[in-house]
């Protein structure tokens, strides 16, 4: 009883904090300096046409790198307190056989469009990531006896955020700055081979993401 | 037109919520969940960030309900083994 | 978009209500996704400004006068790495549950007393 | 030619409502699953179809078609699996129905774990 | 052999689809290609259900019927469905029958199971050898021969050229 | 005209998707659940399309492609849940 008088002073004291937030909340009409910047620069300085990804490949690349870490620390720690056992399982439906062994390289293919066209179109290297991620995910619903090469898909992980690093490094060395996409020519805008080290980048990080999880739901889903 | 759509589809994202909280099956209160999440990311798509609708279409409705599903199917299997 | 900033804060507060009030472990990982899911709707709502659209420049949108026509790029940006993020905190809280399920064979959260203090 | 594509438009989403319509009033999952996949297949098809006529001058034609080929592959699979797992969930029938044939030949115990 | 065919056909429609989705300017072709290769290398075994599509003047020509009977059952079925869910007192008969088909490579058998799913009142519950077993809406005969007649011959005709 | 008509569709797709929202909510079973989210994603699938033409921005598509392929893979892993497959 006390227990729920105390949830429902808590939930009424949030909501007495949030209330004036959300009446005398202004929205902008203009956009702020900082994010002029970042459209005006995206455009004049990158050649990118998704502002979203100069802003994340580039401009905040160091928070990036950052966050790959974390979530390698927490697929290492799922990987250690997970282990493998054995177990039955009832096999999958004919249909969903036939159809997931050509889809799922359709879906794959989907990811790596994903991945290269993060400047062009939404999406970039997460999402393509998740994307290859799923299509494994479907390989291992469909298929009751499936075993995912482990030293290929580590082998994968760890060349592309070594290579992910060293495209920050090559900025260091020729005193542009860590992170920076001009160390490759700009190109065309709107172009696929454009905005300098953008796709590059994101591709990296696209199959690091994609491995890694692919990883986790090894550990969560494997017996 | 924009606004009555976001108006009807946060209306069934709050009763959803609040369904999925009481829910006592907790399979059904993963898939409700899950269903918040896709409502989610046709928010965020008319609020102008279709980056962000993708993540959350391909995250938060895809991959937490299957990490979601296979922890309650570890569970499901410890409760045979023994 | 004062529609999507209600729902947002509507979405947080059954969210932390669901993991203050509910006793099942996994229960309390699905009202933190919840909550999860209303932040990041709040911090989009915010960055949108009325009749804009997305921050794409193609040739939908005239180039020249581009910062008066796109919302805000920079809390796309950051909700987007927040919810890769928000899966890998979901994913290890359910591993520790499944570590927690093996000992003691329980998901309710009164069985898991002894570092209450 | 707007006005043709809007038309085709409204008749997609009309097929979109009847599906939903089967979805809540049919009385058991199989009967649901039926009315739900056939309808929403050919509304999908028929909505997208009439939008990107309205607005042929975009040039996105690839990406519906790519569209309406995921819809039509996937649509019947991902609801064959989902009665399949039904069956096996030991969901009944609707007493309505007249026989089961394969309730009767009793795969279930041959194919995974009791 | 039936490796290099199912590959070949195999990178054929991957780039199709690459260039629906990218466009056809040259760059994009130029990565695409790459891509598609690439993946056709590595998924080889992936690719080996499409062996059985037969690549011949008639199979062609069926394929573009099977299309269009397709579209048609379809528009049937929409028809149908909608009847019975507009009358009031929902007019189902419903059950499980099992029906038998002639069907051996995997991507003919599958491309039934589909084309039966969005036709007129039936739904692929389950495949198992050769019979499908399948919920009929509206069970109009009882026995194996009679609703393989009505559900799998209109079909069957065709899938059978095309892939054997 | 023709705005107009599109705008009464788009009405309509979310009135289905209401419709297929009641059944989720009062469904037996965890299978009705499951139907009702697959139709309630395929109809969300024409919603998004009609909203990347109404704000001209055909780049939205993308969404809706992915948006139709994890809704996919998800119903599919509920599937084998329920069937002890996984």
């Amino acid at each position: 009883m006390i227990k729920k008088i105390f949830v429902a002073l808590a939930i009424f004291g949030l909501f007495s904090i949030f209330l004036p937030i959300m009446i005398n909340f202004d929205f902008h009409q203009n956009l702020s300096e900082l994010s002029t910047q970042y459209v005006k620069g995206s455009v004049e300085d990158l050649n990118s046409q998704n502002v979203v990804t100069s802003v994340i490949v580039t401009y905040r690349g160091l928070d990036t790198l950052g966050e790959v870490t974390v979530l390698f620390l927490a697929t290492a720690g799922i990987g250690f307190l997970l282990k493998k056992r054995k177990g039955k399982k009832r096999v999958a439906s004919e249909l969903l056989q036939t159809s997931s062994s050509f889809l799922s390289v359709v879906i794959i293919m989907f990811g790596i469009f994903i991945f290269s066209h993060g400047h062009l179109t939404p999406g970039g290297g997460f999402q393509g990531g998740v994307m290859i991620a799923s299509a494994f995910l479907l390989l291992m619903l469909s298929d009751v006896n499936l075993e995912l090469n482990h030293t290929i898909l580590q082998f994968i992980e760890s060349l592309s955020g070594a290579f992910y690093v060293v495209v920050g490094l090559i900025g260091l060395v020729l005193t542009i700055g860590f992170l920076n996409s001009k160390i490759i020519p700009l190109g065309e805008y709107g172009n696929l081979f454009s905005a300098g080290a953008i796709p590059l980048i994101y591709s990296f990080v696209g199959l690091k993401v994609g491995s890694e999880l692919t990883n986790i739901l090894d550990a969560m889903g494997g017996d | 037109m924009i606004s009555t759509i976001i108006i009807i589809l946060g209306i069934i994202m709050i009763v959803a919520g609040i369904i999925a909280v009481h829910l006592k099956n907790l399979l059904a209160a993963i898939i409700v969940s899950g269903a918040i999440s896709l409502l989610a990311s046709i928010i965020y798509l008319i609020l102008g960030s279709p980056d962000v609708a993708m993540t959350e279409a391909s995250i938060g409705a895809g991959l937490t309900t299957i990490v979601f599903l296979f922890a309650l199917n570890k569970a499901r299997k410890e409760d045979k083994n023994d | 978009m004062i529609f999507a900033l209600i729902l947002g804060f509507a979405l947080l507060l059954i969210g932390i209500y669901g993991m203050l009030s509910q006793r099942n472990l996994i229960k309390i990982v699905i009202s933190f996704s919840i909550a999860d899911t209303g932040t990041h709707i709040i911090i989009v709502a915010i960055g949108y400004l009325r009749g804009r659209t997305a921050p794409i420049l193609d040739k939908a949108i005239d180039i020249a006068n581009a910062t008066h026509k796109v919302v805000d790029p920079i809390p796309s940006a950051l909700v987007l790495t927040a919810i890769v993020i928000g899966l890998a905190v979901t994913a290890l809280m359910l591993s520790f549950i499944i570590e927690l399920y093996k000992k003691k064979k329980s998901l309710s959260i009164d069985d898991y007393q002894e570092l209450k203090w | 030619m707007p006005l043709l594509g809007s038309i085709i438009t409204l008749i997609g989403s009309i097929f979109l409502f009847l599906g939903a319509l089967g979805i809540f009033r049919m009385p058991d999952v199989y009967n649901r699953m039926q009315a739900g996949t056939k309808a929403t297949t050919l509304g999908t098809i028929l909505f997208l179809l009439g939008i990107s006529f309205g607005h042929a001058e975009c040039g996105c034609l690839g990406k519906i078609v790519i569209l309406i080929l995921f819809v039509i592959f996937t649509n019947p699979v991902s609801s064959n699996a989902l009665a399949r797992a039904a069956h096996f969930a030991g969901i009944k029938l609707t007493k309505r129905s007249v026989k089961d044939d394969l309730g009767n030949d009793n795969l279930e115990n041959k194919g995974g774990e009791k | 052999m039936s490796k290099i065919k199912s590959t070949l056909i195999g990178i054929v429609l991957l780039f199709t689809i690459w260039i629906l989705l990218a466009g056809n300017s040259q760059q994009e072709l130029l990565f695409g290609g790459i891509t598609v290769i690439l993946l056709t290398l590595l998924f080889q075994k992936k690719f080996l259900v499409l062996e059985d599509i037969k690549l011949n003047p008639k199979s062609i020509s069926y394929m573009v019927i099977f299309f269009f009977v397709f579209l048609w059952e379809l528009f049937k079925a929409n028809i149908d469905v909608a009847k019975r869910v507009i009358s009031p007192k929902l007019p189902i008969n419903p059950g499980i029958v099992k029906v038998k088909t002639k069907l051996k490579s995997p991507l003919g058998r599958a491309f039934l199971a589909n084309s039966i799913t969005l036709t007129p009142g039936t739904l692929t519950v389950e495949m198992k050898d050769e019979y499908f077993y399948i919920h009929w809406i509206d069970v109009k005969v009882d026995d194996i021969e009679g609703a393989t007649k009505s559900i799998v011959s209109n079909f069957e005709k065709y899938l059978e050229v095309i892939f054997g | 005209m023709d705005s107009l008509i599109y705008n009464i569709a788009a009405i309509i797709a979310v009135i289905s998707i209401v419709l297929t929202f009641v059944r989720m909510i009062l469904g037996p079973t965890v299978a009705d659940r499951i139907v009702a989210l697959d139709g309630m994603t395929i109809i969300a699938i024409s919603l998004i399309v009609y909203i990347a033409y109404f704000s001209n921005r055909i780049i939205y598509l993308d969404v809706a492609i992915v948006y139709a392929l994890m809704s996919f893979i998800g119903v599919i892993a509920v599937a084998r849940y329920l069937e002890r497959g996984i």
